[in-house]
């Protein structure tokens, strides 16, 4: 699959798709022109995405999906109640270090924007080494839980699709 | 062509004596004289006609608007100083060709002195009044570079300014007049104007153009109050000063008014100033004369003398007067002529021309003393030389002169003129040549060779022969130029002889004579009075006024141009201001019957974003970044209006270009001062004091605002019907398009387009080559210098590095999208090149500028260049096709499995917009960014020791960092 | 709303014209800018204010608003970008090349000790 | 369009407007330029939400890329000045 | 409702302007790096677009209007390029002066920076751009493309004086470009249109409550053209940018004073002129005054220089005061003289800028400043080049600014206030003479010793022989011009009679309908 | 149908536009920067999410087309708000001396924004 037409075939299939939603048309021209592109555009842009992330199992990448719209969801609630009931100074805000197990760029790179994007946490740097991520908690009574929740929700399966 | 030949050879033949150079200063002096000579033969062949009382004349169109054409005519008058110039020409050139010293150039001389020659000669034959000013600037012009010829002394320079800037704006105030004269004449030609001087003194115009006409004389002539710049003149060597002193140059103005004398003389205002003007010269001329102490300035003065004499009895305004004048112009060209040369010869051999050193040279060098004495006697108007003769016309005609009802002043001053005449007349004579010899004068003197008294005994021949025989040689020609010079008036009675019995004039000359014995004697003390008299110094004083106009011009210019960008900009802007008000309330106006949309929640939110926001940068300014945010949110904004009010192309366009600007001014801001020092504490160099300004700017900005609001309240509640009902009807039929907006930018106007994709890519070139050079001198040195901020230990943070990686194609892909709907759907060229371009700094601004630079696939200069390129050539194609440039044409065509599309021509010239816009950003941003390198890592030779590393894997194990060192 | 737009216009226009008139480039430079927005906005009221008609071409649709002032106000938009980044770039050049970045002639107090110490704000 | 999504739109463009004077708030009292920053970029938010809501109320697409252009770019200008914070050079 | 297509000679009326942009592109795209190449480039495009200026010359010379219909579109509704004898002239004086100023800067401007072809042709372009269009919006964009392409050569060759110059240029140049806009959108939120045939139509007819506005927009325009034109007070610009600029760069910007000039002459006769009603003679109660003030101030700064460039530049500020006293009549004798002194003051002032540029590398330490040197090599002929240069400048005879002046004398004889106009004309004048004269003789005349040491490198600054030979080339043509000036002064005469002709203008632009719509073509054709 | 339809679009409308108004007022009543990252960057994403999905429905409903475009709304935001409030969080680190002392340690090296990358060979 990784051959010099196609540099990075999901990113070829993203392309296609996000042609056929930008044109918001499912008609066969659209199909083609998004297939055109699909070869086209990463043809072009390969030489800026040198390591090609290889994604071993991407039907893991539905449930990871699925995990985090369900943890967004109550994320944004309970962020919501904080916000609306309680005073700001008393949240109980600290940073925690998660040590990774993720090596690839990538797969660092979703994890934070996972954590970023679910309950009460925001993830602030990564160490100069890509070993831990600084994880900012809105409201954490027990940071070992944060840390541990990031690890098996999304680490694990991340580990999965990526490594 | 014989006649404007006359004048034209001198002027041409200029050239030939630079060119003989080499060949010696005899050949060169052949070639003077020979030119001068080949244009008196001319003459000659003119003067029979002239002789038998015909007026020559010639000439050729030249500039028929204006009337001003290349004619010439020839009469009495002309010729007559037309032979004066030329011979007197001849002698000067032969005389000046021992005068002047081995090492001089003397090609260069005699070239200045024949365009002299030349411009002197078009005065007096010119028929055109205006080409005629033009040879009178060309004298001034001419006479500078002669007086101004040993340049090196700082009187030469300053006597040639003087005289420039007198004579020249003497021309000046000439061509006002003569520009006055034909249009109160209807002709422009002196031989017509000359029959029309009952019209011209009849017509309104008379008082300024005689105002003006004698404006441009009097300077010419050194009439006082212009008389200070002829003495400073003779800074020029002597056979200048012999020239344009006494036989030419100042006779111009002489000339003039003896030219005109039937159009413009015989009126009220024609008498009273001219002849006052006259008689003051003669008067402050000779007495300044008689205390000079200079050769050169003693014979100066006395010229201005002699030269208020011919210019009162112009001013009388009778027929004999004018004769009179005539007959001493030529008296007075002879005798001056001889004096200066005989002056010129004296300070070549002595060494000095200061009259106090000078004495008893008559035993040293007889042939000049002989030569002198007999000129100088012409001059104090003794009988038996020419002198006497047209001053006793002269004393005669003054004694009928009556002036302001009185009879007594003009004999009585005129025979003081006279008196002081002789007296100084005598000192020169006396104090030179007679008397006893002074000693330490630097060499024996003795007489210069016969080249340089030749032309002064050649010079006396006149002299003498006319004092002896007045009638006999000179009879004709007095009558030929008197009768010229009084037009179709007759010629009045006279009798030129030298014993007319005792007549007024006689028993005046007497007196003269008698008195100035007295006051010779009496020279002594009177000379000792007189300079302890505080008198005024002209030169002192033109130098004053010279030198206040200059310190005026300075002041002016210097508190006007403080070259203060804030001031500039504040009269501008205030400018704009007055005259938008001043255009506002001089027309009618009246309110607009358009309805008002209705006021929404949205709407009201954005205007109180959009002004908390604007109205805080003044407040916040000096924090630069904080402004940036601000400016960001006003760009949001106004964005957001765009999509309001139905104009989604815009919004598109504000939203891309607000991003980049953002960066180019983050980029520029790192390099810059972080904050603007408050300006109250720059109060002393910024001029005003800081509250004035602040006030000054507000109500500016203040009034700006007010009025633009205003204006845009009002045009946007009335109606009007514009053209785009056409673009709208004809998008889709005629460009093909249902996205107007885009239709137009590609179509419709898209000649405009093609203008603005220029300016940005002449944007781009122009920052390249800006900061081409930035890396070098001091910028560089500055740069190595700047202090460095706490910084952050990682310049490529992995999540954003990733990120802008999975981003690039997605971006790509939304700018093809964006592109290829814009004919139909708000997008286009413009924009997605804009997308893409952001896209791609992205990756620099993730990655780093070298990581992204060695993996560009292109060149952005190129990128600039195809642009246009395809942008004109998509233009040219259409001339194929016998259509005008950027004539459009589209189809459809069907395309298996796709079905149909629709190609346009106007998309490939959308193509070369995207290239021009993404080469612009990137080269931009790409060139910015590499000084700033330098600012970041010091100069080249620390630099060397980095790499061009991946940032990206810098924060990631190494083993994952190997591909990229396989790719690289 | 015609008031609302006519007061924006005013208000950037004002700032623009005030910080036109400062003595240092950056502030003249975020002043062009100003003038850019409030001008263009101008430009654009000139073809009238419309909601919800934009001028894309629809069979279904009667009213549209004038195009050609947003054409003309793409152009000028364009034009002003690119004379905005020439001028940034030239102030910065200036700057490096004198030593200030004043631009009426004088010159600033050396930099603070807050500037030496490298605040960014 | 139904009265029911109208009133909604109605409620939401309200609630954008409030919201957009609450990001104002964060602007003016700072105290710090980041809490500025971080109100632009959340102003940027409620900007594409308002372009979407007025989509659905006025019915039509035609400002779908706006509101697409404001999230594929709108992020940058918060980058950029974090990266102008961070490290001084933008482009490095 | 298609517009007639262009014939062969029209076809040619767009090439003033796309030959250079594409010959800048070529450079920019295959040539950035051979400077020889782009040398070619640049020399042989100019001499091109000359031949191609003085074929349209002979086009527009037969007397009728020549529209050119870009894109095919009718007017108003596409844009139109016009040529007429007065774009025609236009263009074959940039296109001249763009040759002399190519082969000038190969004496070795050229190499102080990057991309001094391409920005010349683009600014041949801009310049070619504002002349021929018949748009006032498309003028704007022209007016941009050669006010950026001037950013860019005025910064040639850099250090620190042209960089602070350059950006109060820069800055003071934007602001009348964002004035342009609000001026141009104003005009047509009024009449709705942007071609000026069509504006001279609906301008005619505007409803006496639209007045206002309209007078507004049509003024703050002639603000932005006075800007150009460096009339005062809003000449600020002028003597920094033209005295940092390079030597040809300057020469070059003479043409853009006159750009100017052209859009108040186009402008105030064509649309706002005698058939515009209400908002007739709009311009000339400001002109007049401003272009006095622009005499005086710019003849007390030439008497005020210290530097040969200052004087240079102030005697270009002063020739814009002759300039457009002349126009500012706004009738046929003052335009055609004012048309005279255009090209004479373009020519001459050009000279001078290119002659100071090469004199001042000879003068060592001194460069330009006005003060006494050691003698110079080949003091004779630059002091003779300077004097013939001053002449010109100056009005002096016999050359082409006498004649210039006395034909705007001429032509403001018979204007009220002819009095006070000729005065400062006149005294004005004796200020600059005095000026050159003061310059001259110091530069030129008053020597001081060589210090035996400083010798050596004004010594061994040799004169370039080609642009002197631009230099005195130039000097030449003003000599043609004054020699010629029968001819050309019918010729611009002509063209003055045809700006005037709006009538014509319009019938040649405008549809039939249309045109016969306008005011003033009825009575134009009631009386042929 | 359309009814369910239409309340589910109301209801979405409604669910948006409370979490983006959570959002900004979080942003505006939490005391500290790093407590006021999190409002927004959470609240606007559902919020946004809600209305997009909203939008998708009544695009269907009305139009009876599919419309999904608004996806890509949601992806981009998806991709780019974390490194918004990334950056955000790692400026603020670096600016604020404070909440540099509350720290934790990474495991093996410091943290990216406070100390060089040990292999960097550009910090010496
Ligand atoms: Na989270
Ligand atoms: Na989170």
């Amino acid at each position: 699959m990784r051959s010099r037409v196609l540099p990075h075939p999901i990113l070829s299939v993203v392309v296609a798709v996000v042609w056929v939603a930008l044109a918001n048309d499912l008609s066969a021209a659209s199909l083609v022109f998004g297939i055109v592109l699909g070869i086209g555009v990463p043809l072009f842009t390969a030489c800026y995405w040198p390591e090609r992330p290889i994604v071993k199992r991407p039907l893991v990448m539905l449930e990871y999906a699925a995990v985090v719209a369900w943890d967004i969801v109550v994320s944004n609630i309970e962020v919501a109640r904080l916000i609306l009931f309680r005073r700001g100074s008393t949240l109980r805000s600290l940073f925690v270090t998660v040590p990774l197990e993720l090596t690839t760029p990538e797969a660092v790179t979703v994890l934070t924007g996972t954590i970023t994007m679910t309950p009460g946490t925001v993830s602030a740097d990564l160490s100069a080494d890509g070993r831990s991520v600084l994880v900012h908690c809105l409201d954490a009574g027990d940071p070992d839980a944060v840390v541990r929740q990031i690890k098996t929700r999304y680490e694990r399966r991340l580990k999965e699709i990526f490594e | 062509m014989r006649l404007a030949l006359i004048a034209l050879l001198p002027l041409l033949g200029a050239m030939l004596p630079p060119l003989a150079s080499r060949a010696g200063r005899d050949a060169v002096t052949a070639v003077a004289a020979l030119v001068t000579l080949t244009a008196l033969a001319l003459l000659a062949t003119s003067a029979p006609a002239v002789l038998r009382g015909e007026i020559v004349q010639d000439g050729t169109a030249w500039v028929p608007q204006l009337g001003l054409s290349f004619s010439f005519f020839l009469d009495g008058l002309g010729l007559f100083f037309a032979a004066l110039i030329l011979v007197i020409g001849l002698l000067v050139i032969v005389y000046a060709r021992s005068y002047l010293g081995r090492d001089e150039p003397v090609g260069r001389f005699f070239a200045y002195l024949l365009l002299f020659q030349g411009a002197m000669l078009g005065i007096v034959i010119s028929d055109n009044v205006l080409l005629l000013v033009v040879f009178w600037e060309l004298t001034s012009l001419s006479s500078f570079l002669l007086i101004g010829w040993w340049h090196q002394a700082p009187e030469g320079r300053q006597g040639a300014r003087m005289a420039l800037v007198v004579t020249g704006g003497g021309g000046l105030l000439l061509m006002a007049g003569m520009l006055l004269l034909g249009h109160a004449a209807g002709s422009y030609e002196l031989s017509e104007i000359l029959l029309r001087g009952d019209v011209v003194r009849a017509s309104p115009l008379y008082l300024p153009i005689l105002l003006l006409v004698l404006g441009g004389a009097f300077t010419k002539s050194a009439q006082v109050p212009f008389h200070f710049w002829l003495p400073h003149a003779m800074a020029a060597p002597t056979p200048v000063s012999t020239y344009l002193h006494s036989a030419t140059m100042v006779k111009a103005g002489v000339f003039l008014l003896a030219r005109l004398w039937p159009v413009l003389a015989g009126t009220e205002a024609w008498f009273l100033i001219v002849t006052a003007t006259g008689l003051v010269t003669m008067l402050v001329g000779a007495w300044i004369a008689l205390f000079k102490t200079d050769l050169k300035a003693i014979l100066a003065y006395s010229t201005v003398s002699h030269l208020g004499l011919m210019t009162m009895l112009l001013g009388f305004g009778t027929p004999i007067a004018a004769v009179a004048c005539v007959f001493h112009v030529l008296n007075h060209a002879t005798f001056k002529a001889a004096l200066f040369m005989g002056a010129g010869i004296v300070d070549h051999e002595t060494g000095t021309r200061d009259i106090r050193r000078l004495g008893g040279l008559a035993g040293l060098m007889p042939i000049t003393a002989t030569l002198t004495l007999i000129a100088a006697a012409a001059m104090a108007g003794v009988p038996l030389f020419n002198g006497f003769l047209s001053k006793e016309m002269m004393l005669e005609a003054a004694w009928h002169t009556r002036y302001a009802d009185l009879a007594w002043p003009v004999p009585l001053l005129a025979t003081l003129a006279a008196l002081l005449s002789v007296a100084y007349s005598a000192r020169y004579a006396i104090g030179v040549f007679l008397g006893r010899p002074r000693a330490a004068l630097a060499h024996h003197p003795h007489d210069p060779p016969a080249g340089m008294w030749l032309p002064v005994a050649v010079l006396l021949v006149p002299v003498l022969l006319i004092g002896v025989a007045p009638a006999l040689f000179a009879g004709d020609v007095v009558a030929l130029a008197g009768q010229a010079t009084i037009g179709t008036a007759a010629l009045p009675g006279y009798h030129l002889a030298l014993w007319h019995g005792v007549t007024p004039a006689l028993i005046m000359s007497v007196a003269a004579f008698a008195g100035a014995a007295l006051l010779y004697a009496g020279l002594g003390p009177l000379t000792r009075l007189h300079a302890r008299l505080d008198r005024p110094d002209a030169k002192a004083a033109f130098d004053a006024v010279v030198a206040a106009v200059v310190r005026a011009c300075r002041t002016t210019t210097r508190r006007l141009h403080t070259e203060s960008l804030p001031r500039y900009l504040a009269i501008i802007t205030g400018v704009v201001v007055l005259v938008g008000a001043a255009g506002f309330f001089g027309g009618t106006h009246a309110a607009g019957g358009r309805a008002t949309l209705p006021v929404s929640l949205p709407a009201v939110v954005a205007f109180v974003l959009l002004a908390t926001t604007s109205l805080a940068v003044p407040a916040v300014h000096g924090m630069r970044l904080l402004t940036l945010v601000l400016v960001s949110v006003v760009g949001l904004v106004v964005s957001l209006a765009f999509l309001q009010f139905s104009a989604p192309d815009l919004a598109l366009t504000q939203i891309t270009v607000e991003v980049v600007a953002t960066i180019l001014l983050l980029l520029a801001l790192n390099l810059l001062p972080k904050r603007t020092p408050s300006e109250t504490g720059t109060a002393r160099t910024a001029g005003a004091a800081p509250t004035v300004r602040m006030l000054r700017d507000g109500a500016i900005a203040g009034a700006a605002g007010l009025g633009v609001a205003a204006l845009a309240y009002a045009v946007m509640t009335r109606d009007f019907t514009p053209i785009s009902d056409y673009h709208l009807a004809q998008s889709k039929p005629g460009g093909g398009g249902t996205n107007v907006v885009n239709v137009i930018l590609v179509d419709f106007r898209g000649f405009d387009t093609f203008g603005e994709i220029i300016v940005l890519s002449i944007a781009a070139l122009a920052i390249v080559a800006l900061l081409d050079n930035a890396l070098r001198g001091a910028a560089a040195r500055r740069l190595d210098t700047l202090k460095r901020a706490v910084e952050a230990a990682d310049p490529h943070p992995t999540v954003l590095v990733v990120v802008a990686r999975a981003l690039l194609p997605l971006a790509l892909t939304v700018g093809i999208y964006i592109f290829f709907r814009g004919h139909n759907l708000p997008g286009g060229g413009f924009i997605a090149g804009l997308v893409v371009a952001i896209a791609l700094m992205m990756q620099y601004m993730a990655a780093g500028f070298d990581w992204t630079a060695a993996r560009r696939r292109f060149d952005a200069h190129a990128l600039i260049g195809a642009g246009v390129l395809v942008a004109g050539l998509t233009g040219l194609g259409a001339l194929a096709f016998g259509r005008p440039f950027l004539t459009s044409s589209y189809g459809y065509f069907h395309v298996p499995l796709i079905g149909e599309i629709e190609l346009a021509t106007a998309m490939l010239f959308d193509t070369g917009v995207f290239l021009a816009v993404v080469g612009t950003v990137v080269l931009s941003l790409a060139r910015i960014s590499l000084v700033e390198r330098r600012a970041e890592r010091g100069p080249p030779s620390r630099s060397a020791a980095v790499p061009g590393p991946d940032r990206a894997t810098a924060s990631r194990p190494a083993a994952a960092a190997a591909p990229v060192g396989r790719e690289a | 709303m015609e008031l609302l737009v006519a007061a924006s216009i005013g208000i950037l226009t004002a700032v623009g014209v005030w910080l036109l008139l400062r003595l240092h480039s950056f502030p003249v430079i975020v002043g062009t800018i100003f003038l850019s927005y409030a001008v263009n906005l101008f430009l654009f009221a000139m073809g009238r204010l419309a909601i919800d008609q934009p001028p894309i071409v629809d069979p279904a649709v009667t009213a549209y608003t004038d195009p050609l002032p947003q054409a003309l106000v793409l152009t000028a938009i364009v034009i002003s970008f690119g004379m905005t980044a020439l001028i940034v770039v030239l102030a910065l050049r200036a700057f490096l090349e004198t030593g200030t970045d004043r631009v009426d002639g004088g010159r600033d107090e050396p930099p603070t000790v807050a500037d030496r110490a490298g605040e960014r704000l | 369009m139904t009265g029911m999504i109208e009133a909604a739109c109605m409620v939401a463009v309200v609630a954008i407007s409030v919201a957009a004077l609450l990001n104002l708030y964060r602007l003016a009292v700072g105290p710090d330029v980041l809490d500025r920053i971080l109100a632009l970029d959340t102003l940027v938010v409620n900007a594409i939400a308002l372009i979407v809501v007025i989509g659905v109320w006025y019915g039509t697409a035609i400002y779908f890329e706006a509101a697409l252009l404001f999230a594929m770019v709108g992020f940058l200008t918060t980058v950029a000045f974090c990266k102008y914070l961070l490290r001084g050079n933008v482009i490095e | 409702m298609t517009p007639p297509l262009p014939s062969p000679a029209t076809a040619a009326i767009v090439l003033p302007i796309v030959l250079p942009a594409l010959t800048a592109a070529v450079m920019v795209l295959a040539f950035r790096h051979r400077r020889a190449v782009q040398r070619i480039l640049s020399v042989g495009a100019a001499a091109a677009l000359l031949a191609v200026a003085i074929g349209l010359y002979a086009v527009a010379r037969d007397g009728d209007v020549a529209p050119y219909y870009l894109g095919h579109w009718p007017a108003p509704f596409g844009i139109v390029l016009v040529l007429d004898r007065l774009s025609a002239t236009m263009l074959v004086l940039t296109a001249a002066l763009g040759l002399a100023v190519a082969i000038h800067s190969l004496g070795g401007w050229d190499a102080r920076g990057r991309h001094f072809h391409p920005l010349l042709q683009f600014q041949l372009m801009g310049l070619n751009g504002a002349f021929l269009t018949g748009d006032v919006f498309n003028l704007f964009v022209f007016f941009e493309g050669m006010l950026i392409a001037s950013y860019g050569l005025m910064l040639h060759g850099g250090g620190p004086r042209r960089l602070t110059a350059g950006l109060s240029y820069v800055a003071i140049n934007l602001t009348g470009s964002t004035l342009f806009l609000f001026a141009v959108g104003l005009i047509y939120a009024v009449t709705g249109t942007l071609n000026m045939a069509d504006l001279a139509a609906r301008v005619a007819t505007v409803a006496p409550g639209d007045e206002a506005l309209l007078r507004t927009g049509a003024l703050l325009l002639l603000v932005v053209f006075g800007l150009k034109a460096a009339l005062v007070p809003l000449h600020w610009w002028l003597p920094g940018a033209y005295g940092a600029a390079a030597g040809p760069v300057a020469a070059l910007f003479m043409i853009m004073t006159k750009v100017g000039a052209y859009s108040i002459l186009r402008v105030y006769v064509l649309v706002f002129g005698a058939d515009a009603g209400a908002v007739a003679g709009l311009a000339a109660p400001y002109v007049l005054p401003a272009a006095l003030a622009t005499l005086v101030v710019g003849a007390a700064g030439v008497l005020a220089s210290r530097t040969l460039a200052a004087l240079a530049c102030f005697a270009v500020v002063w020739s814009m005061g002759s300039l457009l006293v002349a126009f500012g009549l706004f009738d046929h004798a003052g335009v055609a003289a004012g048309l005279y002194y255009l090209v004479h003051s373009t020519v001459a002032g050009a000279a001078l800028f290119l002659l100071v540029d090469v004199l001042s590398p000879l003068r060592g330490r001194a460069a330009d400043r006005i003060v006494p040197t050691p003698p110079l090599p080949s003091a004779a002929l630059f002091s003779g080049l300077f004097f013939v240069a001053a002449i010109a400048v100056a009005g002096l005879p016999p050359l082409s600014g006498f004649l210039g002046k006395l034909l705007v004398l001429d032509a403001t004889g018979a204007a009220p206030g002819a009095a006070i106009v000729w005065t400062v004309l006149l005294g004005t004048s004796l200020v600059v003479i005095l000026g050159f004269a003061r310059a001259g003789s110091t530069v030129f005349w008053k020597t001081r010793p060589a210090p035996a040491a400083a010798a050596g490198p004004a010594a061994a600054a040799r004169p370039r022989g080609g642009p002197v030979a631009v230099c005195a080339a130039l000097l030449a043509a003003t000599a043609a011009l004054a020699l010629f000036a029968g001819p050309v002064t019918a010729e611009l005469d002509a063209t003055a009679r045809q700006v005037f002709d709006t009538a014509a203008y319009r019938r040649a632009v405008l549809p039939p309908q249309a045109a016969a719509a306008a005011p003033g073509a009825a009575a134009a054709e009631a009386t042929p | 149908m359309a009814l369910a339809s239409e309340i589910l679009v109301t209801v979405l409308i409604l669910v948006g536009t409370f979490f983006l108004f959570v959002g900004s007022l979080g942003l505006a009543k939490l005391p500290d920067l790093m407590r006021r990252l999190h409002a927004p960057t959470k609240a606007t994403t559902l919020g946004i999410g809600a209305l997009l999905i909203a939008s998708m429905l009544w695009f269907d409903l009305v139009h009876d087309a599919l419309s999904f475009h608004e996806v890509l709304i949601a992806l981009f935001l998806f991709m780019t708000a974390p490194v918004s409030a990334h950056v955000i969080a790692k400026a603020h680190i670096l600016r604020d001396a404070p909440t540099r002392a509350t720290l934790p340690p990474a495991q093996t090296s410091g943290w990216a924004t406070l100390e060089p990358h040990p292999a960097d060979p550009r910090e010496r």
